[in-house]
């Protein structure tokens, strides 16, 4: 590294990687937080709301009549407004037309001649010279200060759910094989298509770019009646994971051929050449020299492609199934969200569990995108 | 446990079954033209069919999966743009010429182009500028982690954590959408983002960019840690300062690199539609075409001529992308 | 059976014509050096026998087959590039082993002989070094051992020696030799910019000129006998002094009148039809001595000299213009900037080109 | 698995009907794919009633689901792939599926079942009827699991606070919209987000007001496209929506909230404190979107959306939705299958627990598992007229698309003219 | 004020030390060569002068600034790297005009020094070629081309001219000697193989050995006056025969005993401890003639002889062991292997190391 370290360069550097780093991470925060948040208060308040303490006005059913006990001759009905959290109220009312009609300490007397009392802790009495009736209890309206609480439910939740190990180990069945096998083919490809000599080699590359555009959705019909046929021709079942690996692969293909091929086709000629003069065939050079010195390309490769097929969720249902042995991790974790998907609750936390794996195989891989893989190599470039 | 260890089984099989297709293939075309151990005429003459034959023998699972997966539906995809909406009667071009006098198609491809204008370029841009950032930096990489998750984040998460950006609600609410809470504290007007004609593109196309960014980043990271670190340390010693160094001495190094980011991100434009489909579907005018065909692709049992229709058009796009880098791939190899 | 032939071969770049027709044998077991100006083909030339530069016309030979078509791979070969083309992910050790793991020798084998030459190249120190953590020197070793490890037909050497120091430059060139010697069937061909070496290791020197052969010959040949003007300039440091020469006389021996009305007789018969004609005379700065009175070739106004230790070398204003001239004392000679001095030399060291630059035959 | 309800325990469940069908189906060691919309929640529910289904016939019963069920099911009948048995929201997916031949016509008879058994049962009967590949209109699908959507959902007690009644009519309702906003609140919450499927609440709203402005055989028209959808029946119908929505002083955060909101969201406005507002229509399933916690009956209630006084001959029509079973590969399995939805006890277990409504007349309304399900369940067994929700009636390029948008743009400013014109254009277009 | 001024400076990767702490003045406008060893820290040395490395320790001051922390643009510094460096998306004009453009020169400016840069290293037909379509000396052209277009304090060469062919040497080098000449001001340092260019060129020679400085001197100085027997053998081509001495005598002068009983008396002084010891005697073979009797240095049989034409090389079984030692004669001396010979050499051209290798002062 150059020995540049104190330039005043360096913190505008540092501030617009923070500033850049911020804005993106910003969104994602606010998923972050919300997933830790009640369920009830994420369409409510925005997640910033939720760092700090803030003023909100809660409802809060009393106990019914079962609960009320007889004390100095009037019946009683007390408990706790907060049950129990850590907070504390400023008003209170028992009107939805005026929730913070008296403040904290005072004595409302309600429409049944009933006397209520909201203690700043949240303790309240409900005392009635009559007996109270109905299983409904009273609502009381409170305005109270909240701190910040979040809660571990909604991934408990999420990681409780039947089924979601055996998912797990599904997801990476489906991902890793299909990460690694258009890896392999897609490197043998890109090598030729830099590497050696052969007609038509220049329209071969732009039909790779060309097959990028083909969408998805248009291959999935031919193609799983092409499974089925050949199931049916085989004698085995349509949906397999070697049937979901090849069409991972497939799908993939294009990208890892092009992406390799721009990278292998920039390796300095020189060091085939000596390879080559050492007496190495094409396979012993792509083999020792070409994917050593790929790394950088394959490990970016890997980890998109890892990426996408573990976050993928169309490909898997058409190719393996949607039933309870096949599903795969995203797929069982939409299944949580129900029929009408609007557990944002569950979505926020599952967005997290299925975002660890890819960021750990992103770690785990930055490490190959290294600097001065070649340095060494060639004299004079 | 049993499944843990027949997904192990599996994993390797299948991982294993394709490197020995390579070695296999390999060892068997230096057996079939032997070179070592004949006479050497012989071995020159094997060496010549051998190389003649072993880039095919390298292609060979490329090209098969990539006709039997892509190829094979763009044909089938062509087929069924020129029937109507079972796939059953032939109807010649009447699905192309209804596409043009559709109003939404029309929108879509104007939609498309504002896509293709700001996307790869601004996530390309983007990319790029962490890329060269993070690496001068010690907690780089931790940076880039940040950048990359929103890549990792499946689209339905993608969708909520946009939600709570561009949500809206009436004025005088609390604002639970971030970028109306910061408009309204600075006093403004909330405003339904996604709502706005015309605008909304744009706010959709940030959800894409701010994904897509992660995928630049990684790439173009991996290439300027290639570029030989002497150029740079003498263009250092030219007394050429940072930007001086980006623009004129590292840039032109991966140029290439650029460009393959950028053709893979506008292809992969054309073909964006979770991000519409998830937070408009099409609606308030940001339909594009990949929705658009997705759409008449399953819809309602789907207009299979229609949908194939469009996808055609997708495909054709592409075309001029292939042809430059056609020109790209044999200037490269002749120099 | 020549172990490397040459025949009219042809490169060329697009229109750019780099190496134009060479024909060439080097006998089974020979030597050869190869030497030009910077830029004139040579590490084209040697591209091209190893197989990595297409040819664009003529044929080669190795070992009396032909292998215009044939790989590198197979054309056994072992090579030291100009640019070192190391194998970056791999160490010192490794880099040197590749050859032969390649050919699938034995383990014990590969190690022997990688140790054998890292130690000869005093790189034994730096076996488990990637390149990049090695000094340009080093590098340019690990080079030259990845070749000395293997067994290969024709050995082909570019410059290898060029990042070395004069000690490890002298040992290495020795134990270049000595490998030429084991390896008594071994062809090799190599590049050089340093006279010492080229004389010194070759059996032949061919000299290059922008593609073309100046001339062949045994090193001893080239320095007493240039065929031309290009050759005598080239072989030799400081190059031969030139001054334009005419023939007064010619016959058995020639009379020439040098710039300064200095008559000269040389022991180099010239035709008659020479006479008159305007001829180039040369004379190393070697073979000039002080002169003492009488058969002076040269004299002038000492510009500048440079005391190398072993010898000075001083340089004269050319009388004819142009570059001075320029001639060797040994030691530390005691010459003044500005002195008139003059030089004599023997008859027998001096030489005398044609008006194309061609030297009259002895 | 154990199955939820001991067969012959509880005396509410017809068990006798689910005796009898266990002596008539043996088909130990068959296989039954079947694929539905049921996920989550709903998935665990449908689960216990397979299990009865299991435990009679002994075949091996497979469910899957999928978020993308629409588009899986094309795939895989397209591919020829599909399972034996699937079950679908929408009548136009189903329409489209029978005529290109991948649906088996349910055994005869199946009309006349419906007919007898189920309530308002010609309705259902047209609702189960398609064309086949050959043209031929045959019952093709079973209805179970109904959603009632004609329903007004309100916090009693904030009614009481502020001294409103329940409106019997559609002129009250009006009334009641009226005075909350004069006494300075927000009489509606609406929303329409719903991401992809933005809008589609409002056409509920749209076909609701539709069933109590204009006769059932205007409506069926309209949802054929027998009367263009600019035609001034329907124009009444959406203006009568926009009578609601746009309104700033009636809805809750304005008129550009109403689209911009999710229709998840949009209820919780009325348990806010002080309420945000005081209605909100919706179906039978929204009440999993209200707070934890949140009883219906006690916290929150419903009304059926009240017909107009002014139109007594249209009776009380019930708009809904429901989901309807189909085979897709004819098995005695995926038979039997249907034969078992026509036993009470497939409903009976289901209501039982929760989110399940039948219009099925002989099963034991009791076994409803609470006095709010109960009471939805008796708007559908009371309906003079069911109609389906007209938009998963109509192509999916306008029920699941133009109508859609149309109604954004409608809530957006565009009068009812244009968007019934744009609409009706996009109908044309697909014909 | 010295022009460059290096304390202590030491340098290291990890637990290596590769620079062990160099003190060194260098004078403004002063030339500066640093031999040594390769991989002995020379590019090092250079690249943390550039400031392209960092200090491990010790200061370094350019014009009396220190510099430790100054990035490298702002040192004032051209540098010509040993493995060229070039931007290879440039072609060879645009690399040389790199520099002056950043330093916003004008455009008739650039245009005259690149052209006048390209003409002095013979490039001008290349000026419009990419990198990779160069030959490796022309590409070593480039990278000097590219440090001499520019106006820097101090000029870094690092091994500039080691792919050039001789006669293109020559003319380089003396273009940086005028260079050097004209740039009065300009602190260069030179790094080199070639005892040649050192000798010629510098001002003070710095000999580098293993990270530390063996001797800093004039040329002539390290040549006649090495202070160790490191630099009496890295100094001079073939190196200097070096032989196990017995001292005799002491005193003004030391008279010493060669192996195979030669005696001989130099007129170097010794304290009278020294007497007994074992001494390293030396002799340049440069300074060896063949005896014609009488004060014999050295006899040995003839092992081989190389001819460079110039010279020619004795080389004679060492009576001590070891390395053979080695003679120089004029021209082609007729020497047949086998002969037995003995030389002499004028006393004050012996040199006497003490047991430890350090040079008894004269
Ligand atoms: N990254 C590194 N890690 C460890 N040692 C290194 C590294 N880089 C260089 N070296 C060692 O530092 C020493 C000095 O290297 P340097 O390049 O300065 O040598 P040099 O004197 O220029 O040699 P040459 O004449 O061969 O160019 C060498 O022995 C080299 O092996
Ligand atoms: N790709 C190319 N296109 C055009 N000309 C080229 C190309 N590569 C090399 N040349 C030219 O070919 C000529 C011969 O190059 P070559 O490398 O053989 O020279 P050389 O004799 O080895 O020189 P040096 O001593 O400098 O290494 C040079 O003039 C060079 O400029
Ligand atoms: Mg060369
Ligand atoms: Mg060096």
């Amino acid at each position: 590294m150059l020995a540049t370290k104190r330039s005043p360069l360096v913190w505008a550097v540092h501030l617009s990687v923070l500033l850049i780093v911020i804005l993106w991470t910003l969104p994602t925060a606010g998923l972050l937080i919300s997933s830790l948040r009640d369920k009830d208060q994420l369409a409510v308040s925005g997640w910033w709301t939720a760092l700090s303490t803030s003023s909100q006005n809660l409802v809060y059913r009393a106990p019914g009549a079962e609960a009320q006990a007889q004390k100095d001759g009037k019946f009683v009905i007390s408990g706790n407004v907060l049950d129990g959290a850590n907070a504390k109220v400023s008003a209170f009312g028992f009107s939805s037309r005026e929730p913070a009609a008296f403040p904290a300490g005072q004595t409302a007397t309600l429409n049944d001649g009933a006397q209520l009392t909201v203690r700043e802790d949240g303790s309240f009495d409900l005392v009635s010279d009559k007996s109270f009736e109905g299983d409904r209890g009273q609502r009381i309206f409170i305005t109270a200060g909240v701190p910040p609480r979040f809660t571990f439910d909604n991934y408990r939740e999420v990681l409780r759910a039947a089924g979601i190990g055996t998912s797990f180990i599904n997801s990476l069945t489906v991902a890793i094989p299909a990460t690694v096998i258009p890896i392999l083919i897609a490197a043998f490809a890109a090598y030729a298509l830099a590497w050696m000599q052969f007609p038509g080699r220049a329209v071969l590359v732009a039909v790779v770019v060309g097959l990028l555009v083909v969408p998805l959705q248009m291959s999935l019909i031919p193609l799983l009646r092409l499974y089925n046929s050949i199931g049916g021709m085989l004698g085995v079942p349509a949906k397999t994971y070697a049937g979901i690996w090849l069409a991972h692969t497939g799908f993939g293909l294009p990208l890892a051929i092009y992406l390799l091929r721009n990278y292998m086709a920039g390796l300095p000629k020189e060091i085939m050449e000596s390879a080559r003069v050492d007496g190495a065939s094409d396979f012993e050079i792509f083999v020792k020299i070409i994917l050593p010195l790929s790394f950088p390309a394959l490990a970016s490769f890997a980890i998109f492609q890892f990426l996408w097929t573990w976050n993928d969720l169309l490909v898997a249902m058409v190719f393996l199934g949607a039933g309870d042995q096949e599903l795969v991790l995203t797929g069982r974790l939409v299944n949580l969200l129900g029929s009408r998907g609007g557990n944002w609750e569950i979505l926020t936390a599952s967005a997290f569990i299925t975002i660890i794996v890819p960021l750990l195989v992103f770690f785990a891989l930055q490490r190959y995108l290294v600097r001065g893989l070649l340095a060494g190599s060639v004299k004079g470039g | 446990m049993q499944q843990l260890f027949m997904a192990i089984v599996t994993m390797a099989a299948g991982v294993f079954a394709c490197a020995a297709y390579f070695f296999l293939t390999n060892w068997l075309l230096d057996r079939i033209f032997p070179s070592r151990g004949v006479s050497s005429a012989r071995a020159s003459r094997n060496m010549r069919i051998a190389n003649q034959i072993r880039p095919w023998l390298f292609l060979g699972p490329a090209l098969l999966l990539l006709s039997v997966y892509l190829i094979y539906p763009v044909i089938e995809s062509v087929w069924l743009s020129l029937h109507d909406r079972s796939g059953q009667a032939f109807v010649g071009l009447a699905n192309f010429n209804w596409m043009i006098h559709d109003g939404e198609f029309r929108q879509s491809i104007f939609n498309n182009f504002l896509w293709l204008l700001v996307v790869p370029a601004l996530a390309t841009f983007f990319g790029l500028v962490i890329a060269a950032l993070t690496d001068r930096i010690w907690w780089g990489n931790i940076a880039k982690t940040l950048i990359f998750m929103p890549m990792a984040i499946s689209f339905v998460g993608a969708s909520v954590i946009w939600k709570f950006i561009y949500d809206y609600r009436a004025e005088g609410r609390d604002q639970i959408g971030l970028l109306n809470a910061i408009v309204t504290s600075l006093g403004g007007a909330p405003q339904a983002w996604i709502t706005l004609p015309f605008w909304n593109n744009f706010f959709l196309m940030v959800i894409l960019i701010w994904i897509q960014t992660g995928f630049a980043m990684v790439i173009l990271s991996a290439a300027l840690r290639g570029i030989p670190e002497e150029t740079i340390e003498a263009a250092v010693i030219d007394g050429a300062n940072g930007w001086q160094i980006f623009f004129k001495i590292m840039i032109p190094q991966i140029w290439g690199t650029i460009a393959v980011v950028w053709t893979t991100i506008t292809i992969l434009v054309l073909k964006v539609f979770d991000i519409v489909l998830a937070m408009t579907n099409g609606q308030w005018q940001t339909q594009v075409l990949a929705n658009l065909m997705f759409d008449w692709m399953f819809r309602g049992g789907g207009d299979f001529g229609r949908g194939a229709a469009i996808a055609v058009i997708i495909m054709a796009l592409v075309v001029p992308i292939m042809i430059w880098n056609i020109r790209n791939a044999t200037r490269e190899m002749k120099g | 059976m020549a172990g490397l032939e040459l025949k009219n071969i042809r490169k060329s770049y697009g229109a750019v014509d780099i190496i134009k027709g060479v024909d060439l044998a080097i006998d089974k077991g020979e030597f050869v050096v190869f030497v030009g100006p910077s830029g004139c083909g040579k590490s084209t030339l040697l591209r091209m026998i190893a197989g990595l530069e297409e040819i664009t016309g003529g044929d080669m030979f190795i070992e009396g087959e032909r292998v215009n078509d044939v790989p590198p791979s197979k054309r056994g070969i072992a090579m030291v590039f100009q640019s070192y083309a190391l194998y970056p992910h791999m160490t010192v050790y490794d880099n040197m082993a590749f050859g032969m793991r390649i050919a699938h020798e034995s383990k014990e084998e590969i190690d022997r002989r990688v140790r054998a030459a890292a130690d000869i190249l005093q790189l034994t120190k730096y076996l488990d070094r990637l390149p990049k953590a090695l000094s340009g020197g080093q590098r340019q070793r690990v080079a030259i051992g990845r070749a000395i490890c293997r067994n290969p037909k024709v050995f082909l050497f570019d410059e290898p020696l060029s990042n070395l120091d004069a000690a490890l430059r002298v040992a290495t060139r020795i134990e270049i030799a000595k490998l030429h010697e084991t390896l008594a069937d071994t062809t090799m061909v190599y590049v050089t910019h340093d006279q010492v070496e080229a004389m010194t290791l070759a059996d032949r020197i061919v000299v290059l000129s922008a593609g073309h052969i100046e001339q062949v010959g045994a090193p001893l040949e080239l320095y007493d006998r240039p065929a031309n003007l290009f050759v005598a300039r080239f072989i030799g440091s400081p190059a031969m002094n030139i001054l334009p020469a005419k023939i007064l006389e010619t016959g058995e021996r020639t009379t020439v009148e040098l710039p300064g009305g200095l008559r000269q007789t040389l022991p180099i018969p010239t035709a008659a039809t020479e006479k008159g004609k305007t001829a180039s005379f040369g004379v190393r700065p070697e073979d000039l001595t002080i002169a003492s009175g009488g058969n002076d070739v040269l004299a002038g106004k000492v510009s500048i000299t440079e005391a190398l230790g072993e010898v000075t070398l001083i340089y004269l204003d050319n009388p004819a213009g142009g570059e001075p001239l320029i001639a060797k004392a040994p030691g530390h000679a005691p010459v003044e900037r500005g002195t008139a001095l003059s030089f004599s030399a023997d008859p027998a060291k001096m030489h005398l080109f044609d008006p194309n630059g061609i030297s009259y035959i002895r | 698995a154990e199955l939820k309800f001991k067969p012959g325990e509880d005396s509410k469940f017809n068990w006798s009907s689910y005796d009898s069908f266990k002596s008539g189906h043996d088909l130990k060691g068959q296989t039954l794919a079947i694929f539905g919309p049921w996920r989550g929640e709903d998935q665990v529910l449908f689960e216990s009633i397979l299990d009865y289904f299991r435990a009679a016939t002994g075949v091996d019963v497979k469910y899957s689901s999928s978020e993308n069920y629409e588009q899986q099911i094309v795939i895989d009948t397209q591919a020829g792939s599909p399972p034996d048995v699937a079950i679908l929201p929408q009548p136009g997916l189903i329409a489209d599926l029978a005529s290109k031949g991948y649906l088996t016509p349910l055994a005869e008879g199946t009309d006349k079942w419906l007919l007898d058994n189920y309530s308002a049962g010609q309705s259902w009967v047209d609702l189960s009827t398609y064309a086949g590949k050959d043209g031929k209109k045959q019952v093709y699908a079973f209805p179970y699991k109904i959603d009632v959507k004609s329903l007004v959902w309100y916090v009693p007690e904030n009614f009481e606070d502020a001294g409103y009644q329940v409106p019997k009519t559609m002129e009250e309702l009006k009334a009641l919209t009226e005075k909350i906003a004069a006494d300075g609140g927000k009489p509606w919450c609406i929303g329409l987000g719903s991401g992809g499927a933005t809008g589609w609440p409002a056409t509920d709203w749209v076909e609701d007001l539709m069933l109590r402005t204009q006769t059932p055989e205007t409506y069926d028209k309209w949802v054929t496209n027998a009367i263009p959808f600019n035609d001034p029946a329907v124009l009444g119908a959406i203006d009568e929506f926009g009578w609601f929505a746009k309104n700033d002083k009636f809805v809750d955060g304005g008129v550009a909230a109403v689209s911009a909101t999710d229709f998840r969201d949009s209820p919780k406005g009325l348990f806010s404190s002080p309420p945000k507002c005081y209605l909100h229509k919706q179906a039978s399933f929204i009440p999993s979107f209200f707070p934890e916690g949140t009883k219906v009956g006690q916290d929150v209630d419903f009304f059926f959306m009240p017909p107009y006084a002014s139109k007594p001959e249209l009776g009380n029509p019930v708009l809904g939705a429901g989901t309807l079973a189909m085979v897709t590969k004819d098995t005695p399995a995926s038979r039997a299958f249907i034969d078992f939805l026509k036993t009470p006890i497939a409903h009976e277990v289901w209501m039982a627990q929760s989110s399940f409504l039948t219009p099925y007349k002989s099963v034991n309304k009791d076994a409803y598992a609470n006095g709010a399900m109960k009471k939805q369940g008796e708007i559908l067994l009371n309906a003079t007229t069911f109609r389906f929700d007209g938009s998963d009636l109509m192509p999916g390029k306008i029920g699941a698309g133009a109508f859609w948008t149309g109604m954004i743009d409608y809530v957006g400013g565009k009068s009812s003219a244009d968007v019934g014109a744009q609409i009706q254009k996009a109908w044309d277009a697909i014909k």
